[in-house]
C-alpha cells in the first residue's frame, strides 16, 4: 500500500508545483493547497500507516494493550492542516483583493514593485 | 536547570495581542498598551539574558512531560540574546508605530498583529522542538502578511502576492523536511535529534534532509538565489511595518540556519562550499541590486539581502572564529536596520517621498534629524569603530584563516558596495539641495503631527542609534558575547545536556 | 463466508465501485450542478464505506466521523447553491 | 440472528447506493439524477447505518446511528431542494422528453419573486450555468 | 413562549442523551442545562408549537413514509436499471393547504424524500409548491396523491 | 437566499448542530473531537444559519461581533496554560481536579484550553466567512 | 595623550550642541585647540630626540587584540607637528576663510575630527586601530571635500575620492588583518620583531599587494591618483590641510611605517618604485598644461607624492632620509602655495592662471609668501627644498646600475615641479595688474599670516638645518631605517655632480616658465589623451559595472513570480538530485505493495484522477469541487490508516476551504491560461521531476527503521498522567499544547488579516 501512497504524495508534489508555475492566482492558491496536501500525507506516511488502529486507548483500559497507530504524526499533521487552512484563506482572500486592485489575474502584469525605477 | 519562566516573553507578548484586541477601536488605548507592555517585555527580556548569562542555559518542559516528549523551550545565550534584541526592536518600532501608523489602520488590529508577530519571534528564538519552530514561523509568516497587506494599497497587494506565494514555498519545504526527519528518527525535539541523526547509518538521507532545511530557511533568510520576495515586497508596506521585517524577519531565518546546522546536521564539507558560494552570490546580488535603486527602501532592501550574505559566510566557513563574526554582525544588524527603516519613515514623513532622486535638502532644513540618521546609516557601512566593522574583522580573519579569499574579495566588495551606496544616498538626500516637492494627498506629514506623536517617532531612532553606538564603541562587550554564543553553538554538548537532562540515551 | 468476509469482500467492494461510478459523472458534469449533487452522494457513499469499515474493524468511533460527514456534505451542497443564486444574481 | 439482519440490511443499503450511482450517470437531466440519488442513498445510508447499530450491539452507539439518519433525513432533501431550485433559476435545462413545466415563468429574474399565478408573459433568460 | 423554549429545550436535552448516548439522568440534567444556556444565547423565536405530541400517529406516519420511501425506489430502480426510461417527468405546481413553515417545510422534505419527486420551491406567497417528477402520467392524478397522501397525513399528525 | 424550506430547518438546525458540536467538545479528551473540530461544527451551524436567513438575523443571534470570540477565546487558552505558572510549574502543566466529573469526565486545565481552542474557532470562522459574505 | 588625540572627536562631539554661539567669533576657540596640542606634543622633542619613544596603551577590545595603544616616535612626531602645528595654521586661516559662512561650526568640528583621526593614525601602535583612523579621515574628508554640498560637483568629487579611497581601504583592511593573522599580532612593535618570517611567509605578496592599495589610494599615486584634482572642490583650507600636507602623506606616513616591517624585498621595492615613478612623471607632466591653480598644485602635489613613494621604494638609506626630509619640505611649500592659491580665489574670485597677474602690487605679504614657497619648491639655494632635492639626487645616484634612469626621472620630474611652483606661486603676482583686479585687496592678517610663517620656515630650515637635523629628523631616520645610521642635514655639498644635477634642474626649470605660457589651446590639446587616463577607464568600468549590475538584477528580480518559484524550485532540485544520486541506494520492500485492497485503489484511483482533472480543468469551479474530492479522498485515507481526528478535521478544513472558494470565487478572476506550450512542457517537466524526487526520497525513508519511543511514552501515560484517552487530542491539548496555542494564534491572525483586507479601505487622506 505504501508504494501507492508515495506515488500520490509525488503526484501531489508535482500538480502543487505545476500549478504554482502558472501565471494565474487562482491556480497559484490551488497549487499551494495541492502542496500542503501532499506535505501532510507525507507526514502522515513517514509516520508509518497502521490499518484501523486509532490511537485511542479502550474505554475498559489505561493504556494500548496491542499495536496502534503513531499518534504523533497525527497531531502534527492536525496543526498542519488547521495552519495551512488559516495561511490559505488569508491567500484566497488576497488573491481576491489583488484581483480587485490590479484587474487582472495574470501574475506577469503584478510586477511594478520589482521595477527598478519605481 | 528547569525554569518554567523562560517563556514569558511568549507568553506576555500573547497576552499583550489579546489584550489590545479587546481594545479593538480605542487606538489611543492601544498605543498606550502597545508601549507599556512593549517596555515590560523588554525588562522580561533582559532578566531572561540576564539570568541566563549568570546561571547558563535554562529550560522549560512545557506541560512538565520530560524532553523528548513535550515541547521543550530552550534559552540558552543565543537565543537570550536573540530574544532581547526582538524585545529593543520590537519596543523601538511599538513607540514609531504609536506616532507613525494612522489610526485607519489601527482600527483594524495593527499593534495586536504587531505583537503576535513578536511572541512568533520570541517562540522561534526559544524553543527546542523543531516542529515547534514550524508553528512559529507560521505565525510570523501570517502576521507578516497581515502586516504586510494592512491597508490593502496596490503596491502593498502587489508586493504581498510575491511575498505570501515564496513564503508559504518555504514553509511548505520546511514542513517536507520536517516530515522526513520524523519518519527518519522519530523524534522532534531539537537536542534529542542532534544525538539521533548522528547515528544514522543513511547519510545522504540526512545530507537530502540539510538541503531541504537549507532551502527552506534560506528562502526566508533570503539567501541567493531564494531572496525574490524581499526586494519585492519590502518597500510596500508602512514604514514601521518594514523596520520590525527588516528587522527581525530575515534574521529569524539566519537563526534556524544557524540553529540546525550547529546542532542537528553538521555540514560536511560539499554544504560548507555550497554555503560559502551562496553567500558569496546573495552578496553580489543584494549588493548589485542596492546599486541601482532610487527608492530609499528599495535600496536597503538589497542591502539586507547582501548583509545576510556576510552572515551565511560565517555559517558556511564554519569555524568558532567564523561564527563569531556572524553573530556580532547579526546583532549590529538586527538594531542597524530596523533603525534604517524608521529613519526611512522618518524621511517619508518629513517629504512624503523615498525617492532618492526627489528627497534633498536635509542636510540645511534638519540637521539634527541629518546628524540622527547619520548614526545607522554609517553604522551599516561600518565606518569603524561603529557597529558594523567589527564583525567584519572576525569575517575576513576567519576567511583566511580557512583559506576562503575569494569569500573575503566578497565580503569587501559587498562592505565597498553598501560604502558606495549610503555615501550616494546622503549625497542625494542629505547634501543635494532641496527641490521642492509637491504636498501628496494622504500623508500626514511630520509638522501636521500632534508633538508627542512626534517624539514617539524620533525616541526610537535615537534609541536604536545609542544601542548601535554601543556596539560599536563597547564592541568588547558584543565580542565576548558572540564567542560565547559561538562557542556554545559550536560544542551542542551543553545545549543536549541542558535539555535532555538525565534522560538515559536512546540505544 | 462469514459476515464480516462479506462485509470485506462483497460489501465495501460494491460501495467503492458506485463511488467510481459517481466519481464519473462528476468528471463528465456537464453543469456545475451534476458536480455538486454527485460529490454530495460520493460523501453520502462515504458515509456508507465509514459504517462498514467502523464494523470491518470494530471501532465504533468511526461512526463519529460518519456523522460529520453527513453534516458537512449538506454545508457544502448548500454553498454551491448559494453561490450558484449569487452568480445569478450577480450576472 | 444478528447476523442475518446486518446480512441483509448491509446488502440492501448497498444495492440502493449502487442504484443511485447508477441513476447518476444514466439519468438523462439534472433533476432526474437529484430526484434519483438523494433518495436512494439517503435509504441505502441509512439501512447500512442501522445494520451498523445492529452489529455494535450498544446503546449508545444506535441511539448515535439514529441521530445520523435523523440529521440526513432532515438535510438530504433541503439540499436536494436547493441545489434543484438553484439550478433550475440559472437556466439548467430539463430534459427534452420532459412533459410539462409548471415552474416556467414564474420566477421573476430581477426581484425575484416567486409567483403562485401564472405569469408566463415574463419571459426567463437562459444562461449557461457551466463556465 | 415559554412553553415553547421549554419544549424545545427539552428535545434538545433528548437529543443530547442521544448523540452522547449516555442514557442517565446526570447527563439528561446536563443536556437540559446545556441546551437551556444555548437556546437562551441564540433564542430563536419560534411560532410553531404542539409539534411531536402525538406519539402513535408519528408512528404510523414513520411506516407509511417508509412504505412509500422503498416502493419508490423500487419503482425508479427498475427505470435505473433497465436500458429505456419509462419516465415523464415535468415540474408540477401543487396548491399547498399546509401553512405554517414547518408544515410547509415538513411537506416538502417528506416529498423530496421519497424517489421520483423533488421540492423546486414554494412560491412566495406560500400558496403552491412546485415539485419536480419522475412519472406524471397525469398531472391532476399526480397533485391528488400528493395531497391525499402525504399533506393530509402530515397535517393530522402537526395539527 | 429566500427559502422558506431551508430557513425553517435552518432554525432546528443550529441548536442542534450547537449541541452537537459542544458535545465533539467535551469528549475529545476520549474520543475523536475536541476543541478545534467542535469550534468548526458550531461555526458551520451559524454559517447555515446565515445562509438561509441573511447576515443580519444570524448577527442579531449571536448579538455580539464573532470577532470578540477571538480574544475572549485566546484569553481562556492562555490562562489555562499559564495557571501552573503561578504556582511555579511549567506552562502548559496539567492541574487536574481529583475526581471526575459525571459526563464531561476528568476536568482539568486541558479541558479549559479546549475550550478556548473552541472559542476561538468559532470566533474565526464566523469572522472570516461572515466578513466575506458582508463585502460579496 | 588619549586625550591629545581623541580632543578633536570631543570638540566635533559637542559642536552640534553648541551650534548657534559657534558661528560668529567665538569660532575662534577652534584654532587654540591644535595650538595647544602642538605644544602638547612639541614638549616631547627631548624624549624622542634622546631616542625614547614615548608609548600608551588603553584597552579596547582585547578579543580581537583591538587597543588603543600609541606610540609617539621619530616619525609619529613629524607627522603630529605637521598635523598640529598645520593645522594651527590653517585653523585661523579658515576663520577668516570662512568668516560670515552658515556651517562655519560645521566646518571646524569636521575638521576638528579629521585632525584627530589623523593624529591617531599615525601615533597608532595597533594596525587595526590605525585602520580605524585611516577610515576616518576618508570620512572626514568625504564631508570637508563636499562641503560646498550644494554644487553637484562638489558631491560629485566627494564621493569620487570617498569611493577610491573607502575602496583601498578595504583593501588595506584585508592586509591589515592579513598581516596580523600571519603576524600572530596587531601591534606593530611586536610585528617589527617577525618582519623575517612574514617576508618570507607565502601571504607576504598578498599582504603587500592589499598595503599597496591602500596606501596608492591614499596617497593618490597613479593610477589612483584622480579623485584629487577632483577634491580640489574642497574650500583652501580642506584643500591646503588634508590634500597636501596631511591626509594624503598617511599613505606615504603607511609605507614608511611598515617599510622596516615589510620592506626590503624585491616585490616592495620594485613595485613602489615603478609606481612612484611613474606617477611623479605622469603627474608632473600633467601639472603643465593645468589653467587652475588649484589644478596645477593638485598635480604636482600627486608628483611629490610619487617621488616619496618612489624614495620609500628605492628603500636605501639616503633615499628614507631622502624621503623624510622632503615630506616636511613638502609640507611647507605646498601649503603655503594652497593658502596664497586661497587667497587669491578669496580675494579676485578666480584661479585661473592665465588671467591672475601683478597681484604682487596690492597683497606684497601674500607675493612674498607664494614666492617663498615657489623658490623652495624650486629646490634654490638656501632653501630647505634645496636639501631635499640634493637628497634625492644622491639617493638616486647611488642606486647602482638603474641610477642614471632613476635619476634621470627625478630630473625630469623636478623640471616640471618647479615650473608648475613657480606657476602657482610668482606667476600671478608679477606683470601687470589687469583692470578688473583693481579692486582687490590685501585680507585680513588671518588669512596672510599662516602662509608667509610656512613659507618663511622654508628658508629658516634651508638656512639652519641643525635646528630640526637631530631633534627631528634623527630620529625620524631611525624609526624608518633599520641600519641606525647618524645622519647628518647639509645645505651646502660643494660643486659635485648633485649639485650640478640641482643647477640644471633649476635653469631647465626657469627656462620652461619662460617660454611656455600656459594657454586654453594648450590645456584642449593635451586633454586629447584624456581618454586613455585612469579616470575614464574607471568612468568606463563603473558604467560596465553598474550595467552588469542592471542586467544581474534584471536577470534574477524580473518581477515574474513563476520564475521565481521555478528558480528556487528548480535549485532545490538540483541540489536535491545531485545529492540524492550521491547518496542513496534505491530499493523497494515487497511489503510495501502488500494489504492492498480494492477500495484503497479505488480512493487512490479517484484522487489521482482529480489531482489531473484540477490540473487541466478549465473552470475554476471545477477546480475547486475536484479539489474537494482530492481533499475527501485523504480524509478516506486518514480514515483508513487509524486518524479519526485528522479525518474529522480534513472534512471540515477541506469543505471551509471550498465554501471559502465558493464565496468568493465570483471576486476571483475567471481561469486563464496565459502561458505557451512550451512553458506548460518546461514546467511540466520540472514538476514531475521534483515529484519524483519527493517520491522516491520518501521510499527511501520509509526502509528506514523508525525509532517508536516517543509514541511510545505517549501511549503509557496518556491516560495514566494526562487522563486522556484519545492521544492524538492529549497531544494537542496537554503533550504539545504550544503547537496548538500557535495554531489558534495563526487563525486568529488570519482571520484578523482576512477582516482588515476586505474591510479596510484606506480614505485618500488618510494612507500614510
Ligand atoms: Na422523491
Ligand atoms: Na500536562
Amino acid at each position: 500500500m505504501e508504494i501507492l501512497l508515495i506515488i500520490i504524495i509525488g503526484l501531489l508534489y508535482a500538480a502543487g508545483i505545476y500549478m504554482m508555475l502558472r501565471r494565474s492566482m487562482v491556480k497559484l492558491i490551488i497549487g499551494l493547497i495541492l502542496l500542503g496536501n501532499g506535505a501532510n500525507m507525507l507526514i502522515f506516511l513517514l509516520g508509518r500507516i497502521v490499518k484501523g488502529k486509532p490511537p485511542i486507548i479502550e474505554s475498559t483500559a489505561k493504556m494500548f494493550t496491542e499495536i496502534y497507530a503513531d499518534p504523533i504524526p497525527q497531531a502534527l499533521i492536525l496543526t498542519a492542516i488547521v495552519i495551512s487552512f488559516g495561511l490559505q484563506s488569508f491567500a484566497i482572500i488576497l488573491v481576491k483583493r489583488a484581483y480587485k486592485v490590479a484587474k487582472t489575474d495574470d501574475l506577469d502584469e503584478l510586477n511594478t514593485t520589482d521595477e527598478i525605477y519605481e | 536547570m528547569n525554569n518554567p519562566y523562560i517563556v514569558l516573553p511568549i507568553i506576555f507578548q500573547l497576552f499583550t495581542a489579546i489584550l489590545l484586541m479587546f481594545f479593538w477601536l480605542n487606538v489611543n488605548a492601544q498605543r498606550l498598551i502597545s508601549g507599556i507592555f512593549s517596555l515590560i517585555s523588554l525588562g522580561i527580556s533582559i532578566w531572561l539574558f540576564s539570568e541566563i548569562w549568570q546561571n547558563g542555559i535554562l529550560i522549560s518542559q512545557a506541560g512538565g512531560w520530560q524532553a523528548p516528549f513535550g515541547i521543550t523551550f530552550v534559552a540558552d545565550v543565543f537565543s537570550a540574546t536573540m530574544v532581547l534584541l526582538t524585545s529593543i526592536a520590537g519596543f523601538a518600532v511599538a513607540i514609531f508605530s504609536a506616532g507613525s501608523i494612522r489610526n485607519a489602520r489601527l482600527k483594524f488590529g495593527y499593534f495586536p498583529i504587531l505583537h503576535f508577530l513578536l511572541m512568533g519571534l520570541n517562540g522561534a528564538f526559544l524553543t527546542g522542538d523543531i516542529f515547534n519552530l514550524y508553528v512559529w514561523f507560521e505565525i510570523i509568516i501570517i502576521a507578516s502578511f497581515v502586516l504586510i497587506t494592512l491597508g490593502g494599497e496596490k503596491s502593498q497587494i502587489e508586493g504581498a502576492i510575491k511575498y505570501v506565494t515564496l513564503n508559504l514555498l518555504a514553509s511548505a519545504i520546511f514542513l517536507t523536511a520536517i516530515a522526513i526527519l520524523y519518519g527518519l528518527v522519530g523524534s522532534l525535539n531539537m537536542a534529542d535529534l542532534s544525538i539521533q541523526i548522528a547515528e544514522v547509518e543513511n547519510r545522504g538521507l540526512v545530507n537530502v534532509t540539510a538541503i531541504l532545511f537549507l532551502i527552506g530557511f534560506g528562502i526566508k533568510s533570503a539567501i541567493f538565489p531564494l531572496y525574490f520576495w524581499l526586494p519585492a515586497s519590502y518597500h510596500t508596506p508602512p514604514p514601521a511595518i518594514s523596520a520590525i521585517f527588516a528587522g527581525l524577519l530575515t534574521k529569524v531565518g539566519v537563526y534556524a540556519l544557524l540553529r540546525i546546522f550547529t546542532l542537528i546536521f553538521i555540514p560536511d564539507e560539499f554544504l560548507s562550499n555550497l554555503l560559502i558560494g551562496l553567500a558569496a552570490l546573495t552578496i553580489l546580488s543584494g549588493g548589485l541590486g542596492a546599486l541601482l535603486q532610487v527608492n530609499m527602501r528599495k535600496m536597503f532592501s538589497y542591502l539586507i539581502i547582501c548583509h545576510i550574505g556576510f552572515l551565511i559566510a560565517g555559517l558556511g566557513m564554519y569555524t568558532e572564529l567564523a561564527l563569531v563574526g556572524a553573530l556580532f554582525y547579526l546583532i549590529h544588524d538586527i538594531i542597524v536596520k530596523t533603525n534604517l527603516f524608521l529613519v526611512a519613515g522618518l524621511i517619508f514623513k518629513l517629504k512624503g517621498t523615498l525617492n532618492i532622486e526627489k528627497l534633498g535638502g536635509f542636510y540645511r532644513q534638519f540637521p539634527k534629524f541629518s546628524l540622527l540618521m547619520a548614526i545607522p546609516l554609517f553604522s551599516l557601512v561600518g565606518i569603524p569603530p561603529l557597529s558594523g566593522f567589527w564583525a567584519k574583522l572576525y569575517l575576513i580573519q576567519a576567511g583566511y584563516l580557512s583559506g576562503q579569499y575569494v569569500l573575503i574579495g566578497f565580503i569587501l566588495l559587498g562592505s565597498f558596495i553598501t560604502l558606495w551606496v549610503i555615501a550616494k544616498l546622503w549625497a542625494e538626500v542629505f547634501w543635494k539641495p532641496d527641490v521642492s516637492i509637491p504636498k501628496k494627498i494622504g500623508v500626514k506629514y511630520f509638522y501636521e503631527i500632534k508633538p508627542l506623536k512626534r517624539w514617539a517617532m524620533v525616541l526610537p531612532v535615537i534609541l536604536l542609534g545609542i544601542t548601535s553606538l554601543y556596539i560599536g564603541f563597547f564592541a568588547e562587550h558584543i565580542i565576548v558575547l558572540s564567542k560565547h554564543i559561538s562557542a556554545d553553538l559550536m560544542n551542542p554538548q551543553n545545549y543536549i545536556d541542558a535539555v535532555l537532562g538525565a534522560k538515559p540515551l536512546t540505544p | 463466508m462469514n459476515l464480516y468476509d462479506y462485509l470485506y469482500y462483497i460489501i465495501l467492494p460494491i460501495l467503492s465501485i458506485s463511488v467510481l461510478i459517481i466519481f464519473i459523472r462528476f468528471l463528465i458534469g456537464p453543469t456545475l450542478s451534476d458536480r455538486v449533487i454527485s460529490l454530495d452522494l460520493l460523501l453520502t457513499t462515504g458515509i456508507g464505506i465509514i459504517a462498514v469499515y467502523s464494523i470491518h474493524t470494530n471501532q465504533p468511533t468511526f461512526l463519529d466521523i460518519a456523522m460529520i460527514l453527513a453534516l458537512i456534505a449538506f454545508l457544502s451542497t448548500v454553498a454551491f447553491a448559494y453561490y450558484l443564486e449569487k452568480r445569478e444574481r450577480n450576472d | 440472528m444478528t447476523e442475518i439482519t446486518i446480512f441483509i440490511l448491509s446488502s440492501l443499503g448497498t444495492l440502493f447506493i449502487l442504484l443511485a450511482a447508477i441513476g447518476v450517470v444514466k439519468m438523462p437531466d439534472l433533476y432526474l439524477r437529484i430526484s434519483v440519488t438523494t433518495k436512494a442513498a439517503t435509504l441505502g445510508i441509512g439501512l447500512i447505518l442501522v445494520a451498523a447499530a445492529f452489529y455494535f450491539n450498544d446503546s449508545s452507539i444506535t441511539a448515535r446511528v439514529l441521530a445520523i439518519i435523523l440529521f440526513m433525513l432532515l438535510t438530504a432533501p433541503v439540499g436536494a431542494h436547493m441545489i434543484g431550485r438553484a439550478s433550475y433559476f440559472t437556466g439548467v435545462k430539463m430534459w427534452k422528453k420532459s412533459i410539462l413545466d409548471d415552474l416556467e415563468g414564474q420566477y421573476d429574474p430581477k426581484t425575484h419573486k416567486l409567483s403562485s399565478e401564472d405569469q408566463k408573459s415574463l419571459k426567463k433568460d437562459s444562461h449557461n450555468p457551466e463556465e | 413562549m415559554i412553553k415553547t423554549r421549554f419544549l424545545s429545550n427539552l428535545l434538545l436535552s433528548f437529543i443530547w442523551v442521544a448523540i452522547t448516548g449516555a442514557f442517565s439522568a446526570e447527563n439528561f440534567i446536563f443536556g437540559f442545562m446545556l441546551s437551556f444556556i444555548l437556546l437562551w444565547i441564540i433564542s430563536v423565536n419560534r411560532s410553531e408549537n404542539k409539534y411531536f405530541t402525538r406519539g402513535p400517529k408519528i408512528i404510523y406516519f414513520i411506516f407509511f413514509f417508509l412504505y412509500e420511501l422503498v416502493k419508490a425506489n423500487i419503482e425508479v430502480a427498475y427505470d435505473v436499471i433497465t436500458p429505456k426510461h419509462y419516465m415523464k417527468p415535468g415540474i408540477v405546481k401543487i396548491p399547498l393547504t399546509a401553512k405554517t413553515d414547518l408544515e410547509i417545510t415538513l411537506l416538502a422534505n417528506l416529498i423530496s424524500l421519497t424517489p421520483g419527486t423533488l421540492s423546486l420551491d414554494v412560491s412566495d406567497d406560500r400558496k403552491v409548491l412546485y415539485v419536480h417528477a419522475m412519472y406524471v402520467q397525469d398531472r391532476e392524478q399526480f397533485i391528488l396523491g400528493i395531497k391525499n397522501g402525504f399533506e393530509k397525513k402530515l397535517l393530522e399528525i402537526i395539527r | 437566499m429566500k427559502t422558506l424550506i431551508f430557513k425553517t430547518a435552518s432554525s432546528y438546525l443550529l441548536p442542534l448542530l450547537i449541541l452537537f458540536s459542544i458535545f465533539i467538545l467535551l469528549r475529545g479528551h476520549y474520543l475523536p473531537g475536541g476543541g478545534f473540530v467542535g469550534g468548526l461544527i458550531a461555526s458551520i451551524a451559524f454559517v447555515i444559519h446565515s445562509f438561509a436567513n441573511g447576515l443580519e438575523k444570524t448577527r442579531t443571534i449571536i448579538k455580539f461581533h464573532p470577532g470578540f470570540l477571538i480574544p475572549v477565546g485566546l484569553l481562556i487558552a492562555i490562562i489555562s496554560g499559564a495557571a501552573p505558572l503561578f504556582l511555579g510549574q511549567n506552562f502548559m502543566t496539567g492541574l487536574w481536579m481529583d475526581d471526575p466529573i459525571p459526563v464531561i469526565g476528568m476536568v482539568g486545565t486541558a479541558l479549559f484550553f479546549d475550550t478556548g481552542v473552541y472559542i476561538v474557532v468559532i470566533g474565526i470562522t464566523l469572522t472570516i466567512i461572515f466578513t466575506i459574505s458582508e463585502t460579496l | 595623550m588619549i586625550i591629545a588625540i581623541l580632543s578633536g572627536f570631543i570638540l566635533a562631539a559637542i559642536v552640534p550642541f553648541f551650534s548657534p554661539y559657534l558661528k560668529k567669533n567665538a569660532s575662534l576657540i577652534f584654532p587654540l585647540l591644535p595650538l595647544l596640542l602642538f605644544g602638547y606634543f612639541a614638549s616631547f622633542f627631548p624624549r624622542i630626540k634622546n631616542g625614547d619613544p614615548v608609548s600608551m596603551f588603553y584597552d579596547w577590545v582585547p578579543s580581537f587584540g583591538v587597543d588603543l595603544s600609541f606610540r609617539l616616535d621619530g616619525l609619529s612626531l613629524l607627522f603630529v607637528l605637521m598635523i598640529t602645528g598645520i593645522g594651527v595654521l590653517v585653523f585661523f586661516y579658515t576663520f577668516s576663510y570662512m568668516k560670515g559662512h552658515e556651517y562655519i561650526d560645521r566646518f571646524y568640528a569636521f575638521l576638528c575630527m579629521f585632525m584627530a583621526s589623523m593624529l591617531g593614525l599615525v601615533l597608532s601602535d595597533n594596525i587595526i586601530t590605525l585602520f580605524i583612523f585611516w577610515e576616518l579621515t576618508s570620512i572626514s574628508s568625504f564631508f570637508l571635500i563636499g562641503f560646498n554640498n550644494e554644487e553637484p560637483a562638489s558631491r560629485k568629487s566627494a564621493l569620487l575620492a570617498l569611493s577610491i579611497t573607502g575602496l583601498g581601504g578595504f583593501f588595506l583592511l584585508a592586509g591589515m588583518i592579513l598581516l596580523g593573522t600571519v603576524g600572530g599580532s596587531y601591534s606593530i612593535q611586536e610585528l617589527l620583531s617577525s618582519s623575517e618570517a612574514i617576508k618570507s611567509n607565502s601571504l607576504y605578496g598578498g599582504i603587500i599587494f592589499f598595503l599597496f592599495i591602500g596606501a596608492f589610494t591614499k596617497s593618490a599615486q597613479f593610477p589612483f591618483h584622480f579623485w584629487l584634482p577632483g577634491a580640489m572642490k574642497a574650500p583652501t583650507p580642506v584643500s591646503t590641510y588634508l590634500h597636501s600636507a596631511t591626509m594624503v602623506k598617511a599613505g606615504i606616513y603607511l609605507l614608511a611605517r611598515f617599510s622596516p616591517v615589510l620592506g626590503d624585498t624585491f616585490w616592495w621595492n620594485s613595485t613602489l618604485v615603478t609606481v612612484g615613478a611613474i606617477t611623479m612623471l605622469y603627474a608632473a607632466i600633467h601639472a603643465l598644461f593645468r589653467l587652475d591653480l588649484k589644478g596645477i598644485l593638485a598635480y604636482s602635489t600627486i608628483s611629490a607624492l610619487g617621488i616619496l613613494v618612489f624614495l620609500i621604494g628605492l628603500g636605501t638609506d639616503e633615499a628614507l632620509l631622502a624621503a623624510g626630509v622632503f615630506i616636511l619640505v613638502h609640507a611647507l611649500y605646498k601649503a603655503t602655495l594652497f593658502l596664497v592659491a586661497g587667497i587669491i580665489d578669496h580675494e579676485t574670485g578666480t584661479r585661473d592662471v592665465t588671467v591672475l597677474s601683478g597681484l604682487g602690487k596690492v597683497m606684497l605679504p601674500v607675493a612674498l609668501a607664494g614666492i617663498l614657497a615657489a623658490l623652495s619648491n624650486a629646490g634654490a639655494p638656501p632653501f630647505f627644498g634645496f636639501v631635499g632635492k640634493d637628497l634625492i639626487y644622491e639617493a638616486t645616484m647611488q642606486y647602482g646600475e638603474w641610477a642614471v634612469v632613476l635619476t634621470g626621472a627625478a630630473i625630469v620630474t623636478n623640471i616640471c615641479l618647479l615650473f608648475a611652483g613657480l606657476l602657482a606661486g610668482v606667476k600671478p603676482f608679477i606683470g601687470a595688474l589687469p583692470e578688473k583686479f583693481g579692486k582687490v585687496h590685501l585680507p585680513s592678517p588671518l588669512m596672510w599670516v599662516p602662509p608667509l610663517i610656512l613659507a618663511s620656515l622654508g628658508l629658516v630650515f634651508g638656512l639652519f638645518p641643525s635646528l630640526i637635523e637631530q631633534s627631528l629628523i634623527q630620529p625620524l631616520f631611525s624609526s624608518i631605517s633599520k641600519s641606525g645610521t647618524e645622519i647628518h642635514l647639509k645645505l651646502w655639498h660643494g660643486f659635485n655632480l648633485i649639485f650640478g644635477l640641482s643647477m640644471t634642474t633649476l635653469i631647465l626649470g626657469t627656462l620652461l616658465f619662460w617660454k611656455l605660457k600656459p594657454s586654453k589651446n594648450l590645456f584642449q590639446k593635451a586633454f586629447r589623451f584624456e581618454f586613455l587616463s585612469p579616470e575614464r577607464l574607471v568612468g568606463h568600468f563603473a558604467r560596465g559595472f553598474s550595467g552588469f549590475a542592471r542586467i544581474w538584477t534584471g536577470f534574477f528580480q524580473n518581477g515574474y513570480l513563476r520564475n521565481y518559484v521555478i528558480t528556487i524550485l528548480g535549485f532545490l532540485t538540483v541540489l536535491l538530485a545531485y545529492r540524492l544520486y550521491n547518496g542513496i541506494g534505491f530499493q523497494i520492500k515487497a511489503e510495501m505493495f502488500e494489504n492492498v485492497t480494492l477500495y484503497e485503489i479505488i480512493v487512490l484511483l479517484i484522487m489521482a484522477v482529480s489531482i489531473v482533472f484540477t490540473v487541466f480543468s478549465t473552470s475554476r469551479l471545477v477546480a475547486v469541487a475536484s479539489l474537494g474530492v482530492i481533499g475527501y479522498s485523504i480524509c478516506l485515507i486518514f480514515l483508513f490508516y487509524s486518524a479519526p481526528d485528522l479525518a474529522m478535521t480534513q472534512f471540515s478544513i477541506d469543505t471551509l476551504t471550498v465554501i471559502l472558494f465558493v464565496l468568493v470565487i465570483y471576486n476571483l478572476p475567471k481561469y486563464n491560461t496565459f502561458s505557451s506550450t512550451p512553458i506548460r512542457i518546461r514546467d511540466g517537466i520540472l514538476s514531475v521531476f521534483f515529484g519524483l524526487l519527493i517520491a522516491v526520497l520518501t521510499l527511501e525513508v520509509l526502509n528506514e527503521p523508525l525509532n517508536r519511543e516517543t509514541s511510545e511514552f505517549y501511549a503509557q501515560n496518556a491516560y495514566t498522567l494526562a487522563k486522556g484517552k484519545n492521544v492524538v487530542n492529549v497531544i494537542l491539548v496537554d503533550f504539545r499544547g504550544f503547537d496548538t496555542l500557535g495554531e489558534i494564534s495563526v487563525l486568529a491572525i488570519a482571520a484578523l488579516g482576512v477582516f482588515s483586507l476586505l474591510k479596510l479601505r484606506l480614505k485618500s487622506i488618510e494612507k500614510e
